[in-house]
């Protein structure tokens, strides 16, 4: 490969391209792993949660959205797909298609960031937002029956959906800005056949982030949905 | 071009199919929810979640091929411990009523 | 190789070598460099900083204590004083000392590489920890913090009226760094090896290194989260932690506890493996049986997540998780066990001399020894319900951190400083504050057993008079104990100018980081070694008062 | 117990002291038989694995020792005797108060006779703290939000330290007092000293005030479970669950009444929480503990469907 030589991506500190592909992508991987653990922490306080007060967690989960979050939860998906698009057109050198692909990532992300805008606003709306303003008062399910609840156990699961899907907007702002970024650099051409590592990279940060939702959403949105 | 020998790249309509799946999973895993299937609405939910999250690791994130054991070992030990902190957490909570 | 060694501060010398230190003398050249030496010596001043910086507040803490009353300070301001002192220890001093330091050092040299795998994260990292040190110091003058260091709920959440948010969000920043160094190590020594350094001819401070890194990676990120849950708490009024709503107090513990225990490997885990390498030195033989050392590092690193919740044993767990809790701790012990055995054993038909590096090592067996058997004490359970949250406890794992890590972190600083700064430090001082060290150390710390075990509990500002007599003999200790560590920092900074010049090798050390100048040059090796060696080819060097003269 | 904990940790120490003597020792030894001077050239020797496995097992068994010993000592701490006198504990920032159930109050002072079981039933108003009587040998930590227990039975006469082992803030350190041992009938004089109303006394009266009492029958089955002779029994929930009605379990049907519905019963009872204190939610507990079905011929508490109620639920 005729790069090899003249790489100017290649750190002078590697012996070779591979060498230096290889500890970016071990590099990332453990960097996933941190996250497994971030996201870890608050699975457990959701877990230990939900076994204590399954009741108030049902109740509180009947009241989101479950078509927003399924949307969502679509949207995310698709996104991954465009993202491992994205990655293959690197790799093939298809530098406006690559583009392409990522700006779609980018507006699959922001939809995705706009509907879950949408679910806190009625979360605002409803009083939904732990804290002074906090009430809960429908302890109905979506077939009349009455679930008993204690509201501030209500608020616990509140607290658990606001930091957990937080921090995963956090993630996704974050996820957005940054293959912005790499928009703008494929697009200058700054990503070849023989170094695309960090449109792989940050594929595999959007994949995380994405696995993250796809267990958010069960847990979430779908406690004791049945009648 | 040793990159593209180990990079198990697939065809642009093989990436269409899994993320086809993938959604066929999220409506899967609604559905089931409206199912009264006892205890067993939490197991399949998280069942179906662990198959997309599987699904997406192999083939989006390339660990199944790659050339080196190395990576899927990283992602499980993440899991490992992830699975070390979950378990011995509830040790103490689910025994806190015995006695 | 004659090795004509230029210190930097040395006024214009006749065609200077060009190492990393002198390569470049801007303000600019050290601030943005990417050198993973010259990010060490970055790390070296900032972390010995932290360190007199906490020291000053264990000072305040023990001459509060020398009477039975709170007369020196109020209540109030000690509570933030020992808060500062084990935030700035722990978070700031003992977890990035032995691994940024003189990992980042060496590492990379070791293994026969030009740098760590991310140079530039690398940077990122020690301004991670300067931007978190500046935060703590910060809340230190603008009010404090009164939680200790453990920010145990609901007190931190709710009924403290001191900076939780700022001072959890350095110890997150920080701890990001921590993450990037640990990130950093693994990926450097699975990438960057030197060809024919295979993984059974690493050395053992390669080996905890890595097995450190693990911890890090692992650990730190839910530490993180537990801290960031504790300032949404405080400023959002999300109540995760709050038994008003239902939630428990002690999930925070479980969180936190399931980083700070293994963080405590992070510490322990560095110096372990510079004692290893000192004492194969200074016995001129192969560590006895390699691989149970290096595996014992790995193994104390995957046990260290399995132990957390003895921590919490009279904190109100289950009795079954507590007795799970209990037995599971003691695996950690044969880990332990079997390193302090195989060190024993590898003086045995040595070549042993007594250079200051080995009187640290000594010392490190002696008193992590205690440290360890202390701590088997602390996993029965019946014992620990007693002297768990006394003196005991902080005995204890002084004797672990401060015993075991300070006595590593300061061998291996002088067994290196040749090779980091091209200059001997003086012997005689060197030995004499080492004996200070120990025996300052066990005077401060050996009462506070017996304290613990009488009943007085940790963070007491004032405590009744029965207890005074072994407080004023820690408090005397720790005059000395202090002595013993600014004697270092004193005869290091002359050396810099008056040392004697270091040649390559002066300890005739194997290892590659002997193998390059002193100081290294800035890509360490002219040209990439190949390993055809064991680790510890002691029998193939000769002792370094029997060598050839070297060429100075 | 403190003699137990005594002779584990003496037994301990042996063990330590041996190890910590053989190290140093075999250190020194070898580090003055092998100096330089007198063993100029090192020999290499490899490692044995028999010895590794000798120098992990052998300390794994002594170590197992140190763990069942202290699981045993642990067992018997967290396992208080049925007949013992039950003391209520509050704990605040920065104060101990002390409820006997024969009504004495008491703060940062818990009067005590020789030789009889003592339980401490505790909970705290506001953060963590640790009751903590180093003489005799036992700790807990007491948490808002749900009772802890200890016990001890005290043998000598005399004032004990009491120490907040946990730190909780300003005046941790002041947070202490005194456990006064008194001989028997010291300590009958000194209760007769003092106003007697009897927690459960207390208890019975917040109990009709608030309303208990309708639905909580002792004749007939009400609309809530029959409470006699409920305490200390396995009781089975309407998720099918099994759970004991300990302390804790009363506690929180009075705080958070839905969160363990009884087989049979709907969830209508409503929440105290913020109603009572803790004071006063200790004389509820101590009151329905004191039921027992001595007088009545009442049974306990029959998993029989109750008479449904179904609209009425939001009157209370």
């Amino acid at each position: 490969m005729e790069h090899e030589a003249h790489n100017p991506a290649l750190l002078h500190h590697f012996a070779d391209a591979q060498q230096q592909k290889n500890a970016a992508s071990l590099g990332m991987w453990l960097f996933l792993v941190t996250e497994i653990m971030f996201f870890g922490g608050m699975f457990c306080a959701y877990l230990v949660y939900r076994l204590a007060h399954f009741n108030a967690f049902a109740a509180g989960s009947q009241q989101l959205s479950i078509w927003l979050g399924a949307t969502n939860t679509a949207v995310l998906i698709i996104s991954s797909v465009t993202v491992v698009l994205a990655v293959k057109a690197a790799e093939a050198g298809k530098r406006k298609v690559l583009v392409g692909y990522l700006v779609v990532t980018v507006l699959l992300g922001m939809t995705f960031l706009v509907i879950k805008g949408f679910e806190y606003r009625e979360k605002f709306e409803k009083h939904h937002v732990p804290g002074a303003t906090f009430k809960f008062t429908d302890t109905f399910d979506d077939n009349g029956k009455q679930i008993p609840v204690n509201p501030k156990e209500a608020e616990l699961f509140f607290s658990l959906y606001f930091a957990m899907t937080g921090m995963h907007a956090l993630h996704m702002i974050i996820g957005c800005g940054l293959f912005s970024v790499l928009a703008v650099l494929a697009w200058k051409g700054h990503y070849t056949p023989g170094y695309f590592t960090p449109i792989e990279n940050a594929g595999l940060y959007w994949h995380l982030v994405d696995i993250i939702w796809i267990y958010l959403f069960p847990l979430l949105y779908l406690i004791s949905r049945h009648s | 071009m040793a990159e593209h020998e180990e990079h198990t790249t697939h065809s642009q309509g093989f990436y269409i199919a899994i993320g086809v799946g993938l959604l066929i999973g999220t409506i899967t895993t609604v559905g089931a929810a409206f199912v009264n299937l006892g205890p067993f609405n939490p197991v399949i939910a998280l069942l179906i979640a662990t198959i997309k999250a599987t699904v997406v690791v192999l083939f989006f994130m390339h660990v199944k091929g790659a050339s080196e054991k190395l990576t899927g070992a990283v992602v499980v030990s993440g899991f490992f411990f992830l699975a070390i902190l979950l378990s011995l957490s509830l040790a103490d909570y689910l025994t806190r009523s015995w006695r | 190789m004659a090795s004509t060694v230029i210190p930097a501060n040395r006024a214009p010398a006749p065609t200077p070598k060009l190492n990393y230190l002198n390569n470049g003398h801007t303000l600019k050249s050290w601030l943005l460099t990417t050198d993973h030496k010259r990010i060490a010596i970055l790390y070296l001043i900032s972390v010995t900083v932290f360190f007199f910086l906490g020291g000053f507040f264990a000072m305040l803490i023990r001459l509060e204590l020398l009477t039975p009353q709170g007369d020196l300070m109020q209540a109030d301001t000690y509570n933030k004083v020992f808060t500062m002192h084990g935030m700035i220890m722990v978070f700031f001093f003992l977890i990035p000392v032995v691994p940024a330091v003189l990992g980042n050092f060496l590492v990379p040299i070791m293994i026969g590489a030009k740098d760590l795998a991310f140079p530039r994260i690398n940077l990122l990292s020690w301004y991670l920890y300067i931007i978190g040190g500046i935060l703590i110091s910060h809340v230190m003058l603008t009010g404090g913090v009164d939680t200790g260091w453990t920010f145990y709920t609901p007190f931190s959440t709710e009924y403290t009226n001191t900076k939780i948010v700022e001072a959890g969000l350095a110890v997150f920043i920080a701890g990001f760094s921590s993450i990037f160094t640990g990130l950093n190590f693994i990926v450097t020594i699975h990438r960057m090896r030197a060809p024919g350094l295979t993984w059974d001819r690493l050395p053992l401070f390669i080996w905890s290194n890595y097995a450190t890194s693990l911890v890090m990676v692992l650990g730190t990120p839910v530490v993180a989260i537990t801290i960031v849950l504790v300032a949404v708490e405080r400023l959002f009024h999300l109540g995760i932690f709050d038994p008003r709503l239902g939630g428990d107090p002690l999930l925070f513990q479980h969180l936190f506890w399931f980083y700070s225990h293994p963080a405590v490997y992070i510490m322990i885990l560095p110096s372990m493996g510079v004692v290893s390498e000192l004492i194969a030195c200074f016995a001129r033989k192969r560590v006895f049986g390699y691989k149970f050392v290096a595996l014992s590092s790995v193994a104390i690193a995957v046990f260290g997540f399995l132990v957390w919740a003895h921590h919490m044993f009279v904190a109100g767990i289950s009795l079954y998780a507590a007795m799970i809790f209990s037995f599971l701790s003691f695996s950690v012990g044969v880990p332990s066990a079997v390193k302090v055995f195989n060190w024993t054993a590898t003086l045995y038909k040595g070549s042993i001399s007594y250079a200051t590096p080995m009187l640290y090592a000594f010392g490190f067996i002696g008193l992590f020894t205690m440290g360890g058997l202390t701590g088997l004490m602390l996993a029965t359970i019946g014992i620990d319900v007693h002297v768990t949250d006394t003196y005991f406890v902080v005995a204890h794992f002084h004797y672990v951190m401060v015993g075991g890590v300070l006595m590593g972190y300061l061998g291996g600083l002088h067994f290196w400083w040749p090779k980091m700064t091209g200059r001997m430090y003086p012997e005689a001082w060197a030995k004499l504050s080492a004996l200070l060290v120990f025996v300052g150390f066990n005077l401060t710390f050996f009462p506070q057993f017996i304290l613990g075990y009488v009943g007085m509990p940790r963070r007491y500002w004032q405590y009744p008079p029965e207890f005074q007599a072994l407080n004023v003999l820690s408090t005397a200790g720790a005059s000395i104990l202090a002595a013993g560590y600014l004697l270092p920092m004193i005869y290091f900074v002359w050396s810099l100018r008056y040392g004697k010049i270091a040649d390559a090798n002066p300890w005739a050390a194997a290892g590659l980081e002997w193998k390059t100048t002193s100081p290294p040059p800035t890509f360490n090796f002219d040209e990439t070694p190949v390993v055809t060696w064991e680790a510890y080819n002691y029998d193939e060097i000769p002792a370094w008062e029997r060598r050839a003269p070297v060429a100075r | 117990m403190a003699g137990q904990v005594d002779a584990l940790y003496i037994y301990l120490l042996l063990v330590a002291g041996v190890m910590t003597a053989l190290i140093f020792l075999a250190v020194m030894a070898l580090a003055i038989k092998y100096r330089r001077a007198r063993h100029p050239n090192a020999e290499q020797i490899e490692g044995s694995t028999i010895l590794e496995i000798i120098w992990s097992v052998i300390p794994f068994f002594v170590m197992l020792t140190f763990f069942i010993w202290g699981a045993v000592i642990y067992f018997q701490e967290r396992t208080p005797p049925a007949d013992s006198t039950e003391v209520y504990v509050v704990a605040k920032q920065w104060m101990w108060k002390i409820e006997h159930v024969e009504g004495q109050r008491e703060i940062n002072e818990l009067h005590v006779p020789t030789g009889q079981d003592i339980k401490l039933i505790m909970t705290s108003q506001d953060v963590i703290h640790s009751f903590f009587v180093p003489a005799f040998r036992i700790k807990q930590d007491v948490l808002p939000g749900r009772y802890t227990t200890l016990w001890f039975k005290a043998t000598k006469p005399g004032r004990y330290h009491l120490f907040c082992a946990e730190y909780c803030g300003t005046q941790h350190s002041g947070m202490g007092g005194d456990i006064v041992v008194m001989e028997p009938r010291d300590y009958a004089q000194w209760m007769a000293g003092g106003p007697s109303a009897p927690l459960q006394e207390t208890g019975k009266q917040l109990f009709s005030a608030l309303g208990c009492a309708t639905c909580h029958r002792f004749d007939v089955q009400g609309r809530g479970p029959n409470l006699v002779g409920l305490y200390n029994t396995d009781v089975l929930l309407e998720d099918g669950r099994m759970v004991k009605a300990d302390e804790n379990y009363v506690r929180e049907s009075i705080l958070n009444p839905t969160a363990k519905i009884v087989k049979g019963f709907k969830p209508v009872m409503p929440t105290f929480q913020g109603i009572v204190s803790d004071e006063q939610l200790n004389a509820l507990v101590a009151y329905v503990k004191s039921l027992t079905p001595t007088g009545s011929a009442e049974l306990q508490n029959q998993p029989a469907a109750s008479p449904a109620q179904p609209q009425k639920m939001q009157v209370q």
